[in-house]
């Protein structure tokens, strides 16, 4: 017993599923156990979209400081729309719009890559100034108008089998898919080792370019497909759909146990810190706080699980 | 005469339909108006990122270019005052609108958004008599209108005793964020009767009702096109009632006309109140009929029109 | 008055039954060891045996388990810590370099005197560091207005020797070396083994850590030899032989002399052909399969950047490269030993896309035998090692590797004598197995195992040397000679 | 071979400053009018607080850490600012220094226990902005007389705003890059490793480094309301970003202490010209947010033709 614990405390993702629990838990407790089971299926259905985009975050952040995605909400912004208005609310245009999406993605991915390795220009600026090109395109394209998903897409997006959305359980799939990724294939070896050293997996054999590319892309098709999935889900894309995306998917990915200094991914530590945002909004939602006690809360909070779980992580 | 003259359109935020709307208003009445020769120039800008530092900047720029007047859609009704200032020194007419300015130099063209609160608690009352619980969907704390819709809401709650707010969210004005802020809270609710708006959740609003298995409740509309298909739909298919309420992104074009008056040295008071836009059963259709897909409800306005509101009419 | 208390009445430094653990590792098991003042203690053993961890407490950045520490007449063991140490005149050059590298050379001088502040203060570090260079390493050619990190590793070595040695307003009464002269060339390596000696005859202690033996042998007045984290044997430096001392630090005795083996016979393929780029008049280089082509001359006269241009222009994955700076360009810090290993040739290690765990497991625990890595488990993390052991893991990345051509940057840095004859051993059998060796080394004797050499200056080849002509002699001549 | 490696170093660092000769230039070009006194006055004034936030962020920056909570904190000092400080100084004052301390706190924290600092100024984000919103719950206050005037002044020959920026690179360059407490600050940033060796502690930097940034990100917050007279709890949200881009302009980089005050107050100089080029160049609605961009991606481009030729480090 003890020495299961022991070995989940070593585990950097477990703080966030603790947080995440202690967060329910105080939530039933105020609502007196009423809606346990269905806060805890919305949160399901929410978090996936965090978890999506914090995944390719992940990967992003994971080779090395000052690697980071800030691109991500205006993609996901442009993929909705370019998903919805392409699709134009017919099923049978459902494949060509999704791939349509998908292309416009790619494209970003390409654009940021080349920003970074062409011009040289550091990643986090890099990616701030594409977003503000990539909005700019969602605004001419799209014109601000909301275009409704066909119904199929809608669906997908929202059908739950036996209380547990069906999106979630895609997303776990893609989820083991990453961490397999990042454990047992080449790419993802290499990811981690320019994380911690980029020179030293340079000399080592490893493909540092095309390595760093690949994830920048991946970045961006992973934001493509939240922006798909979640026009689905909402009933249309609108130009700000990205905006809250920024801070959660950095935060998702930090608080999750992945390393800021790069070298180090966590898979499971999204799922917890996802959940565990999307809670804890819940929880002061529920306890009425006004505006600026919960904005306190959060930060208190999201400071005291770091400072609780991440005490003998190893930092550099 | 203002043939020789030319106005400026200050705008901070361009990330949602109803900005969008705005815009195209604007571009519209005053391309026309450029092209009748009535004014000179009539250029629209807009800042990156929502901010009072950004758009002060912008502002500035604006006198430099020598702009005649120049229109005002604040990012905040204070903090703009300095840069405003500055401009109504250098001799330029400031007419602000929907996000107002309080500087005492400029005009303003003013929705009372308490009202805006208000009325949706007066129409509910008359809806459901015995009253009920409701659950409120806020915008972007420590905004200023959010502040005002929301004490315009609070007021109404005073007034018809009979309605008790059981949860508040913020929505931030963000379909996707008001729809993930109302699933959350809704499994920890009771009943909930109504849900009171500041504009643009209530389909996303309706969605999250939907997911979590609840009855529909009387949810107040904000005048979006899906937000009016998605009511006509339930109308037509069980005899759904509700009202909806927003401001006309129109209201760009009737702060260009006033703008233009001035600058034509006609006495304009400083400060101007338009009606905001309340959509109920019975205009359903037409309002629908006249709203683009995807769109907001919408009035332009004409000169003569704002002629009107600045008689007082 | 006891024996004992006479001897640390008349000592600099005196460590009583240090201990120190790493988790399972014991890297000190009860040390005892004296210093005099102005005498040079030489200490020696084998990659792991305990020897940088014992600077460390000396040096106060590492806090003992057990043990007492007296500084002069004066019992520390309670109150110390790096600045403590400092203020009592103990100067350390760490084995892994501690200079900033965004700061300026006057800059790091700095950071080590805390008198220097106050107006002017810039102008007095400046001196104060040029001095010192110029007075142990003349003719440096470094610029004090540099910034550390765009000197290349001998040289930072050389300014954090210099920067030990200067004196403000505290003491100067012990210096430690350790392994000074992994990075230096054969001639600034003198430098500063001369300028010790004159040191120590002006009185202060010095402590030398170094692989050489003979430098060891030559400059040092005592020898200590540690192994497992103990001092097993600590005599005059006369009274050890180069046998003697193998033998104390347990290391397989050193075989009959290399050079002496037979030229073997080399196939005639080519495997690569390459020119400096960075300068216009120069010779052409060359590799044959199954060859070892050593490239020598002064350090930090491109052969580094000899050895990278070679890599990049290889094709893919022929080339594998075993770097010296194993700081900067070798170890992946957060992983496991294991998995600094295998990095290298993880693309064999699959079946489809996916690694095998397993593979990479046997593969780790191969090379942790075939080259003695010395650790419990192959998935500690690779900082547990001892500077030499981590530098046999990069060894083994690269000869796992597939690669037909290994490109080392100057690789036995910091390696002891044991492991480098076993290396050695290693690199001549792959060579007979048909893999090419090109081999930057700042040590002329490990010249003797090439077949060639290139000797570099100013970023040109200016003279191939065939292995019968490889004499210290002829490499110096050389390295120094103008171009003809 | 050294004299060549000075060269481009000297380039290197002359760089932020050629970015701004262009920007500038371009900027008279496309608007002869803003080529005066009162132009430059008027373009720069804002560049002043986003200046001192940059200074700010700098500090951070310098021990490989980074701050996403500056913007956030200039919000509230500047509520502050306009509430307490205008109506009871001392207890404005006090507040003020209670600020600086959290920012030291915040430092204490990180280092003792390890933290990654995006995660814990995140965190600290939310704090600063949920202790404007109570203070402020929606915009307002004044700002302090002294503040406004100061703000205001007119001084001969040279815009006070490029007076200002001068001064505060200059004294922070004196602080940071030529005292000799200075270098312990900045190798602090190149190697922690050695600094602990060499006895100092890492503690107390980096809590020096923080209260510093505490510091200037009070003085940021205090300018700005002096300049909109009145504040609003997101006034400078993007201020973050912002500020990370002006240090980066400037030739900063993210690890290993390597940094310039001199180029980040430029940086935060082009970033707020870059802005008013482009409302100069009336560009269509669409795309001005996309031209900001544009614009960022150009001025870094520029430190990429220049380096080309440098080898790789
Ligand atoms: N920080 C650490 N954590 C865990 N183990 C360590 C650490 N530092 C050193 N060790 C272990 O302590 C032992 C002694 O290491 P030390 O660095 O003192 O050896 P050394 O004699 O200096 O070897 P080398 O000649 O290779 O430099 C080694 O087994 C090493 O693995
Ligand atoms: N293209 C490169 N890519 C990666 N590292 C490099 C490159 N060029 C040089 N280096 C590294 O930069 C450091 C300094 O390089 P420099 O060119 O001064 O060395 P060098 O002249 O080759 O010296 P040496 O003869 O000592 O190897 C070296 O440690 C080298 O490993
Ligand atoms: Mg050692
Ligand atoms: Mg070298």
């Amino acid at each position: 017993m003890t020495n299961i614990w022991t070995k989940l405390r070593a585990q950097p993702w477990i703080w966030s599923f603790i947080a995440m629990i202690a967060v329910w838990l105080a939530t039933i407790a105020f609502t007196g156990g009423q809606g346990a089971g269905e806060i805890l299926t919305a949160a399901l259905s929410f978090a996936t979209f965090t978890i999506i985009i914090g995944l390719g975050q992940m990967m992003v952040i994971t080779t090395g400081p000052g690697n980071v995605d800030l691109s991500i909400p205006a993609t996901i912004t442009l993929a909705g729309v370019v998903a919805t208005k392409v699709m134009d609310t017919d099923n049978a245009r459902l494949l060509i719009g999704i791939l349509a999406a998908l292309g416009a993605s790619f494209v970003v991915g390409l654009f940021n890559y080349g920003l970074i390795r062409l011009l040289r220009i550091p990643p986090i600026i890099a990616t701030l100034s594409s977003s503000f090109l990539i909005l700019s395109t969602a605004i001419s394209y799209g014109r601000g108008i909301r275009i409704k998903p066909p119904p199929m897409l809608a669906d997908f997006a929202t059908t739950r089998i036996l209380g547990v959305p069906l999106l979630a359980i895609f997303v776990l799939a893609l989820s083991i898919g990453i961490a397999l990724l990042i454990k047992r294939t080449l790419y993802g070896r290499t990811v981690l080792a320019i994380g911690q050293n980029p020179r030293a997996a340079r000399l080592a054999g490893l493909n540092v370019d095309l390595t760093r590319f690949a994830t920048y892309l991946l970045s961006a098709l992973l934001a493509g497909v939240t922006g798909i999935v979640l026009s689905g889900f909402s009933g249309g894309a609108a130009l700000n759909m990205g905006e809250g995306f920024l801070l959660a998917s950095i935060a998702v990915v930090v608080i999750g146990g992945t390393s800021v200094a790069g070298g180090r991914a966590n898979v499971p530590g999204i799922w917890g810190a996802a959940l565990f945002i999307y809670l804890l909004d819940t929880m002061l939602n529920t306890f009425g706080a006004s505006a600026g006690i919960r904005l306190i809360m959060t930060g208190v909070i999201i400071i005291a699980v770091i400072t609780i779980a991440g005490g003998d992580r190893q930092q550099r | 005469d203002t043939k020789d003259k030319k106005i400026a359109l200050s705008n901070n935020y361009a990330g949602n339909s109803w900005r969008q709307s705005m815009l195209k208003s604007w571009d519209k009445v005053t391309k026309q108006a450029v092209a009748d020769g009535i004014v000179a120039a009539a250029d629209p800008f807009t800042t990156s990122e929502n901010q009072v530092t950004e758009q002060a900047a912008q502002i500035q720029n604006l006198i430099l270019q020598g702009y005649n007047a120049i229109v005002l859609n604040a990012a905040s009704p204070d903090a703009l005052n300095g840069v405003v200032k500055q401009a109504c020194d250098a001799g330029i007419i400031v007419v602000s609108f929907d996000g107002i300015v309080t500087e005492p130099c400029a005009w303003r063209i003013a929705v009372d958004f308490k009202k805006m609160g208000a009325v949706q608690l007066d129409y509910l009352s008359e809806k459901m008599k015995d009253g009920g619980n409701l659950l409120e969907i806020r915008g972007l704390a420590g905004v200023f209108v959010d502040d005002e819709i929301h004490k315009g809401i609070e007021e109404g709650v005073g007034k018809h005793t009979q309605f008790k707010i059981v949860g508040s969210v913020h929505g931030d004005w963000a379909q996707e964020v008001a729809q993930k802020a109302v699933a959350g809270i809704l499994p920890s609710l009771p009943e909930v009767k109504g849900v009171v708006t500041q504009g643009g959740d209530g389909y996303g609003a309706a969605q999250a009702f939907k997911a979590a298995g609840r009855p529909t409740p009387l949810i107040i509309m904000g005048n979006r096109q899906d937000e009016l298909a998605w009511w006509k739909e339930q109308k037509d298919a069980n005899g759904y009632e509700t009202m909806s309420v927003s401001i006309a992104p129109g209201v760009s074009t009737l702060a260009f006309w006033v703008a233009q008056m001035i600058l034509d040295g006609k006495e304009v008071p400083k400060d101007l109140v338009v009606p905001f836009l309340q959509i109920n059963q019975a205009d359903l259709e037409k309002s629908l009929e006249t709203t683009e897909k995807g769109g907001v409800a919408n009035v332009e306005y004409s000169k003569a029109d704002a002629e009107k509101v600045v008689a007082g009419k | 008055m006891t024996g004992l208390m006479s001897d640390i009445l008349e000592s600099a430094v005196t460590l009583t039954a240090i201990e120190k653990s790493f988790g399972a590792v014991r890297a000190l098991a009860g040390v005892d060891l004296l210093l005099k003042p102005g005498e040079c203690l030489g200490l020696v053993g084998h990659n792991g045996a305990g020897k940088s961890t014992l600077m460390h407490v000396l040096a106060g950045t590492l806090k003992p388990d057990q043990g007492r520490l007296v500084i002069g007449t004066q019992d520390v063991s309670r109150q110390y810590s790096a600045s403590n140490a400092s203020a009592h005149g103990i100067r350390c050059v760490f084995q892994e370099l501690s200079l900033c590298p965004n700061l300026t050379l006057a800059e790091n001088v700095r950071i080590v005197h805390r008198a220097l502040k106050g107006i002017g203060w810039k102008a007095k570090a400046r001196r104060l560091i040029g001095e010192k260079l110029d007075e142990i390493f003349p003719g440096h050619g470094i610029d004090v207005d540099q910034e550390a990190g765009d000197l290349n590793i001998g040289q930072r070595q050389m300014a954090e020797i210099a920067r030990a040695f200067t004196v403000t307003d505290e003491p100067l009464r012990v210096v430690i070396l350790d392994e000074p002269t992994s990075s230096l060339d054969a001639v600034t390596a003198r430098q500063l083994l001369t300028f010790m000696r004159q040191e120590v005859a002006r009185g202060t202690s010095t402590i030398l850590i170094s692989h050489l033996l003979g430098d060891v042998l030559d400059y040092c007045d005592r020898i200590a030899v540690m192994k497992d984290g103990k001092v097993v044997a600590e005599k005059e430096a006369q009274n050890f032989t180069r046998h003697s001392l193998v033998a104390a630090m347990g290391a397989t005795a050193e075989k009959a002399g290399p050079g002496t083996t037979a030229r073997r016979r080399i196939s005639s393929a080519l495997t690569i052909e390459a020119t400096p780029l960075t300068a216009t008049q120069t010779g052409k280089l060359s590799v044959r399969k199954g060859e070892i082509v050593g490239l020598a001359g002064l350090a930090g006269h491109g052969q580094t950047r000899m050895l990278i241009q070679i890599f990049d222009g290889a094709r893919k994955h022929s080339a594998a490269f075993i770097a010296g700076d194993r700081q900067s360009d070798g170890v992946f810090n957060l992983w496991s030993i294991g998995e600094n290993v295998t990095v290298s040739a993880l693309r064999h290690l699959r079946k489809g896309p996916l690694i095998r765990p397993e593979h990479e497991h046997n593969m780790a625990r191969n090379w942790k035998q075939r080259i003695g890595i010395r650790t419990p488990d192959m998935n500690n993390n690779i900082l547990t090692l001892s500077g030499g052991n981590q530098q046999k893991a990069l060894f083994a990345r690269a000869l796992g590797s597939k690669a037909d051509i290994v490109l080392m940057d100057d690789p036995m840095r910091g390696v002891d004598i044991g492991t480098k004859l076993e290396v050695y051993e290693m690199i001549r059998a792959e060579a007979e197995a048909g893999r090419s060796f090109v081999w930057y080394t700042t040590e002329i004797d490990e010249l003797k195992h090439c077949d060639r050499a290139y000797i570099f200056r100013n970023g040109a080849i200016v003279a191939e040397l065939q292995g019968d002509e490889l004499s210290e002699d002829k490499v110096l001549h050389a390295s120094f000679a103008e171009s003809a | 071979m050294t004299a060549l490696a000075l060269n481009r170093k000297t380039l290197r660092a002359l760089l932020p400053l050629a970015s701004l000769a262009l920007v500038l230039a371009a900027t008279f070009y496309a608007q002869p009018r803003t080529m005066s006194y009162f132009g430059l006055n008027l373009m720069l004034q804002y560049a002043v607080p986003i200046a001192l936030a940059t200074i700010a962020q700098m500090f951070i920056i310098t021990v490989n850490d980074l701050d996403l909570s500056i913007g956030p904190f200039v919000g509230l000092v500047g509520c502050i600012g306009a509430t307490y400080l205008h109506d009871t100084p001392v207890l404005g004052i006090l507040a003020l220094l209670l600020c600086i301390g959290a920012y030291a706190a915040m430092a204490a924290l990180i280092h003792l226990r390890n933290l990654p600092s995006i995660v814990v100024t995140l965190g600290a984000s939310f704090i600063w902005l949920g202790i404007a919103v109570m203070i402020l719950p929606s915009p307002g206050g004044k700002a302090p007389d002294w503040l406004k005037a100061i703000m205001s002044l007119q001084v001969p020959l040279i815009p006070f705003p490029i007076i200002a920026a001068l001064l505060i690179a200059l004294l922070v360059h004196i602080g940071l890059m030529t005292s000799s407490y200075g270098v312990i600050m900045r190798g602090t940033g190149g190697n922690p490793r050695a600094m602990a060796r060499a006895g100092w502690s890492e503690l107390k930097t980096k809590m020096v480094m923080y209260g510093l940034a505490g510091f200037f990100g009070v003085l940021s917050g205090l300018s700005l309301i002096g300049l909109t007279t009145s504040a609003d709890a997101h006034i400078a949200d993007r201020y973050t970003l912002y500020a990370i881009a002006g240090v980066i302009l400037g030739g900063g980089e993210f690890v290993g202490g390597r940094v310039s005050p001199f180029g980040a107050v430029i940086g935060a100089l082009t970033l707020a010209l870059a802005g008013s080029f482009l409302i100069f160049m009336r560009i269509s609605p669409d795309w001005q947010i996309g031209a900001q961009g544009a614009i960022l991606i150009i001025v870094l481009a520029l430190r990429a033709l220049i380096s080309a030729g440098e080898a790789r480090r």
